[in-house]
């Protein structure tokens, strides 16, 4: 089991008081696997991929276990971690295309960057361009300043970077999030690529666009305000969602062919709640239209088909 | 309503303003009375630069933008403010629309001190408050707030409001959505439609496919500032002929079907200077079709009311 | 990137033109006539004061026209001639400021150098713990806040009349002439020390003020947060961040030059040093008009070339510009 | 920020406390000082060189002057060109950056050179030049002058914050109702460099009593009158230092780096309410 998750919590200490932006949050990750993990914004999907590279104030480690290959992860020793950072896990940020520094010719910073992790450059430097080729980028890039490259160039070579070590488990955050349709493909594409060449062994895509983890992502964790409510493979998400949540946001995104006059789409009313001392029992309950009195109480994120969870009283109960 | 013919947009750049961006290109469209035209184009296509002209933001390079009839860069000063009684516009970020130092409703008083400086108090608030319901909002619930306290799709209503209080005919939607949750997002476009049936003419900006299917009658594909292909939605979407369309349509993710196997291989859209393909297609440096025939784009008919500029077509 | 240069060379080209425009307007332009201040002062009978000024305006051309008179200042200023100095006559005036130049630059060039550089890594050493930078930053604040002149009358006071170890007054000792022996460089050495250190400690507040905020700015950069992430050592980011905030002081340093030269003028006036600024309040005093003209425009030239040289380096050290990525960093 | 958040946290904030209280100390020194002594600032009051005593209380001139009444009168100097100068440099940099940056084009290119230009010249050689020719110079006549010489650096960060605020969208909703450049510059721009705007006066507050000091000190200060610049020229004209008279040299020029090092820390403390980014270091 590559990457294991059990009750993680993060918090953020702010002026106002803690704001539990992940709470209680347990999955697995499968080798060879890419999960996509959607939910929209303030749902605690970047927080949890911050919270394994870089946990820093104002973020804090408030309990829970996260295993990789078998081995516990110190997330609140923030000097441990860096043994984990970049070896066997790897980020690829939502800032990518301003990630590296703009003073320095990207040739050198990989170098300094990897002497500094204790790695010879030239050792890697053959496999480095092999890697440069595969995103369409020349080795005369290496002698180039980051600003005289366009904000994709700069991407995909973050994306080379970062993947360098073959680390086990690659988060890359919201990185298609900001490109035009055609380059978007062919980014997502060259992540199932570097999963299907090992280059890494699993891989959390993490989204608010759950048509591209259609695309790519095995299987999904849907998100709601700091809880995971529901996790299963990708058809299912799409096609049978269970939880009163995925269906209602599955079925307000307006795809190419759904046509206003034909069908008229809705959205969720409301807005998530906030998460400074939020009230006890289902997240959703207050937006759910199916709610009812056992939504006061947490629902457990229970097995209800094979490899289907889902956190909701109105689906465990039938055959919990 | 509103008519563009061959409209150009050249923006100075460079320190002593020596290099030119051709930012829109000989763009000719039309936007009827009651109907929504959608202008899709990714990132640099200049469908922006489209709408901020309509709404005399920005000049105009070349052309003519006629609404009503009337050739809307020669209005100045007091016809220029009439204007924007018939055209008004909303934006992208709703946290940059509002001036963050005052309260969200503001919008409305600048409204008021400006064009209905003689109505009494009491028959504003009705107006208003009429308004605000036309938009699916309690007054109650978003009136003396400030703007960080409301979510992002409050915001955008109440600039559809406030265009209401004008009693507008048209409305520029510059990619008014893109910043919202997915789950909220619907509703402000139904609310667009709801506007339409009742007679507003709308212009909807934005670089999402799926969006622009969902809510439009007539479709505008812009790329790098020229139109690839123009026409009635569905003869667009179900039968595209610019090579550029067809490489959208089959690069969109979409939620029913994986992406089809296409060779479109990468390309930055910034790397060719627009300019250096001067007299040929703007696509001709990514296009499988290529060939020297590819001259200056010129719009033919496809099909009735179905156009593109694909010169091998 | 030529026309980074261009633009850069148009203005100060610009700033020398209205500087010497300033320069020959001014006394013009001001009630009451310099030259009858001039004669004044000489107590000569009513009708004789007369001939002196009508004589004196003749060879100062002061009774041709205006613009005659301008292209005459713009003639002579290239000639070197910047007419004689009064205090000192008759030395003429360029003769007089080449005297006080070595001293000068000697003061300035070394204090403006050492205060950069030490503030600059001062600045970045305090930037790391929040405790240092708390009790670190005040001290510069009131570094900076003090008038140069203050601290050069403290210090001298200090350090040269209760301690008595350093001398308070001149460049060196009247008993030596100026000649390379060891003895005369220690001597000068001990009359140049104290008015460098209270150039030095002003200026150094203000440079480790600008590179402390400079430094947070960039470890907070995009680029910082990720090779943190990628888990690399503090000093490997700190070293980035120090390299991409020290541009800034580069800039820094050449908008600063005014102000220091200005500041300089106190501090020679407290220790007496035979620098410009010194020079200026003697002139100032006698009301040499010449002279002062005369200390102005090499002020002026002076700043103008060490801000051109340092926007060559700029262009040098950040290869942002020397890519003609924009040169807007006038 | 709103108002009232503003002034909660700019009154806890203890940069900001430490700096006011200096500066308000000094401003009742001013106010209340020429009713505590008797004697006229160049009056020979006393025997000289006396040392601080209890009638005398920080002693005496070379001349015999009282000290402490010279700084009393003086400090009514400093806060005056404090006040016009730096107001005035204020208000020129607000001018100019506001209009270079909202209209932009070859206005934007004139003011800019412009403000190149006299930020390259040296701004007290300047100074020197302009009151050495002028034959009465009164305090508020010296601030004028240094008012005109010190709004470069004010008119360039201006122009930087209206430029991006020009851009920002609710800058072209304003337009589209209908209102004109100007009343945008004021009622949409202008608030919200309201936190920059008082900081730049500060700082410009400061910058004018520094550069009065010098000019002064060098003797281009107010032809009549008493100023802390003045006072420290004489002290240094007449060799205070040398004949150990501390009591004379020092406490000037400490009064005004005190006042200049209070305005700064007044600028911190705002700077670290407007900019958390610091207020967490």
């Amino acid at each position: 089991m590559a990457v294991s998750v059990k009750n993680l919590k993060i918090y953020y200490q702010t002026l106002r008081g803690q704001v539990q932006a992940v709470d209680n949050v347990s999955f697995d990750i499968k080798d060879h696997e890419i999960l996509g993990m959607a939910g929209e914004s303030g749902c605690g999907k970047s927080t949890f991929s911050n919270s394994l590279v870089l946990l820093k104030p104002p973020m804090k480690f408030m309990g829970g276990r996260v295993e990789l290959d078998g081995e516990s992860l110190p997330l609140a020793d923030f000097r441990k971690m860096n043994e984990f950072r970049y070896k066997k896990i790897s980020l690829i940020p939502q800032y990518a295309m301003n990630a590296l520094n703009p003073t320095r010719k990207i040739g050198r910073m990989i170098a300094e960057l990897l002497a500094s992790r204790g790695v010879s450059f030239s050792k890697i430097s053959r496999e480095l361009d092999r890697r440069l080729k595969l995103v369409n980028l020349n080795r005369s890039v290496m002698k180039m300043y980051p600003f005289e490259l366009s904000g994709g160039m700069r991407q995909r070579a973050v994306m080379v970077i970062a993947t360098l070590l073959d680390p086990s488990l690659l988060l890359a955050d919201e990185i298609t999030s900001a490109l035009d349709v055609s380059t978007q493909k062919a980014v997502a594409k060259m992540l199932v690529q570097f999963r299907d060449m090992d280059l890494v062994k699993s891989l959390v895509f993490v989204t608010h666009d759950i048509s591209i983890l259609y695309q790519i992502a095995d299987r999904v964790l849907i998100m709601y305000a700091g809880k995971a409510v529901e996790i299963a493979p990708t058809k299912k998400i799409t096609k049978e969602p269970l939880h009163p949540y995925t269906r209602l946001l599955i079925s307000s995104l307006p795809d190419v062919g759904v046509k206003y006059s034909e069908r008229r789409l809705a959205g969720i009313k409301g807005r998530p709640p906030g998460l400074l001392n939020p009230f006890p029992g289902c997240r959703f309950k207050e937006r759910c239209p199916v709610r009812f009195e056992k939504c006061d109480k947490e629902p457990p994120l229970a097995e209800v088909s094979e490899n289907h969870q889902v956190a909701c009283w109105r689906e465990v109960g039938n055959n919990g | 309503m509103v008519k563009l013919r061959n409209v150009t947009k050249v923006y100075r750049t460079g320190a002593f303003g020596g290099g030119k961006l051709k930012a829109v290109e000989d763009v000719s469209l039309s936007m009827e009375q009651g109907k929504v035209v959608s202008v899709i184009g990714e990132s640099g296509s200049g469908k922006s630069t489209i709408g901020k002209m309509i709404l005399r933001l920005i000049s105009i390079t070349e052309g003519e933008i006629l609404v009503n009839d009337k050739d809307i860069s020669k209005l100045k000063g007091k016809s220029l403010k009439e204007y924007y009684r018939t055209v008004q516009g909303v934006f992208q970020d709703p946290f940059s629309t509002y001036n963050p130092v005052f309260k969200a409703d503001r919008v409305f008083d600048i409204i008021r001190a400006e064009y209905f400086s003689d109505m009494k108090a009491k028959k504003w608030r009705e107006k208003v408050e009429s308004s605000l319901q036309s938009v699916g909002m309690v007054p109650e619930q978003v009136l003396n707030k400030y703007p960080h306290q409301l979510s992002g799709g409050q915001l955008q209503r109440l600039l559809i409001a406030r265009a209401l209080l004008m009693d507008v005919d048209v409305l520029i939607a510059d990619e008014i959505i893109s910043m919202l949750d997915a789950s909220t997002r619907v509703d402000v476009l139904n609310l667009l439609i709801d506007l339409k049936d009742r007679g507003l003419s709308i212009l909807f900006i934005t670089h999402d496919l799926s969006l622009g299917y969902y809510i439009s009658d007539y479709v505008v594909i812009l790329y790098r500032g020229s139109i690839a292909e123009m026409g009635y939605t569905d003869k667009v979407f179900y039968n595209p002929i610019h090579p550029y369309t067809r490489m959208l349509l089959t690069s969109v993710p979409r939620l029913d079907q994986k992406w089809e196997e296409s060779e479109e291989e990468l390309m930055e859209t910034q790397e060719i200077a627009a300019d250096s393909l001067e007299d040929r297609c703007k696509y001709y440096d990514r296009c499988h079709f290529a060939a020297e025939s590819c001259g200056k784009p010129e719009l033919k008919k496809v099909e009735e009311g179905h156009y593109t500029t694909c010169p091998r077509r | 990137m030529g026309r980074y240069f261009r633009r850069k060379l148009l203005i100060y080209l610009l700033t020398f033109f209205a500087a010497v425009s300033i320069n020959w307007m001014i006394p013009r332009l001001m009630p009451g006539d310099p030259i009858r201040a001039l004669i004044g002062r000489a107590a000569l009978r009513a009708e004789a004061a007369d001939k002196v000024a009508e004589y004196f305006s003749r060879i100062y051309g002061l009774d041709q026209p205006a613009w005659r008179q301008y292209v005459n200042f713009w003639t002579s200023l290239f000639k070197g001639d910047l007419g004689i100095s009064i205090y000192l006559s008759p030395k003429p005036v360029t003769q007089v400021i080449r005297d006080s130049i070595p001293f000068d630059l000697g003061l300035l060039i070394p204090a403006i150098l050492c205060s950069w550089i030490v503030g600059n890594k001062f600045g970045a050493f305090a930037a790391r713990r929040k405790r240092l930078d708390g009790i670190v930053l005040p001290i510069w604040y009131v570094f900076t806040a003090t008038p140069y002149m203050w601290l050069a009358i403290l210090l001298a006071y200090v350090f040269g009349v209760l301690l008595g170890i350093f001398p308070i007054a001149g460049a060196y000792s009247f008993a030596i002439s100026p000649s390379l022996s060891i003895s005369f460089i220690l001597n000068y050495l001990k009359h140049w020390f104290l008015p460098f250190l209270s150039l030095f400690i002003v200026q150094l507040g203000g440079w480790a003020i600008g590179m402390r905020n400079m430094i947070i700015y960039e470890l907070e950069a995009d680029y910082s947060r990720y090779m943190e992430s990628l888990g690399a050592p503090r000093k490997l980011i700190r070293r980035y961040a120090f390299r991409n905030a020290m541009l800034p002081q580069i800039t820094g340093l050449a908008l600063q030059l005014g102000v220091i030269v200005a500041g300089a003028v106190g501090t020679q006036v407290v220790f007496s040093y035979p620098g410009i600024g010194y020079l200026l309040l003697q002139a100032v005093m006698y009301k040499d008009y010449f002279l002062i003209q005369g200390c102005f425009l090499f002020i002026v030239i002076g700043v103008l070339i060490a801000n051109f040289v340092i926007d060559v380096i700029y262009v040098i050290v950040d290869p942002r510009v020397r890519h003609g990525m924009g040169g807007e960093t006038a | 920020m709103k108002k009232n958040e503003f002034l909660y946290f700019a009154l806890r904030n203890t940069r900001m406390q430490i700096g006011l209280g200096i500066v308000l100390f000094f401003f009742a020194v001013m106010i209340i000082g020429p009713s505590l002594t008797d004697y006229d600032p160049n009056e020979y009051s006393g025997p000289a060189f006396a040392r601080p005593s209890e009638d005398h209380w920080l002693g005496t001139t070379f001349f015999g002057q009282d000290v402490f009444t010279q700084i009393v009168y003086g400090l009514r100097a400093t806060f005056i060109v404090g006040a016009v100068g730096g107001g005035l440099a204020t208000l020129i940099g607000l001018i100019v950056g506001f209009i270079a940056g909202y209209k932009g084009g070859i206005l934007d290119e004139i003011l800019n050179m412009l403000t190149n230009i006299v930020t390259v010249i040296p701004t007290l050689a300047l100074l020197i030049i302009i009151a050495a020719y002028l034959p009465y110079r009164g305090v508020v006549s010296q601030s004028i002058i240094i008012g005109c010489i010190a709004w470069p650096w004010t008119a360039r960060a201006v122009r930087a914050q209206t430029f991006s605020l020009r851009s920002r969208e609710f800058v072209d909703l304003a337009r589209m109702s209908g209102m004109s450049s100007m009343k945008i510059i004021v009622q949409e721009i202008a608030p919200n460099m309201l936190s920059y705007l008082f900081m730049a006066l500060i700082l410009q507050f400061g910058g004018a009593i520094l550069a009065a000091a010098t000019l002064d000190f060098i003797g281009l200060g107010p032809t009549e009158g008493i100023s802390l610049g003045l006072m420290m020229q004489n002290a240094v004209l007449w060799s205070a230092i040398p004949l150990g008279l501390w009591w004379w040299a020092l406490p000037p020029g400490m009064i005004i780096a005190a006042i200049v090092s209070a305005l700064y820390f007044m600028n911190t403390g705002l700077d670290e309410i407007f900019n958390p980014k610091l207020r967490e270091m």
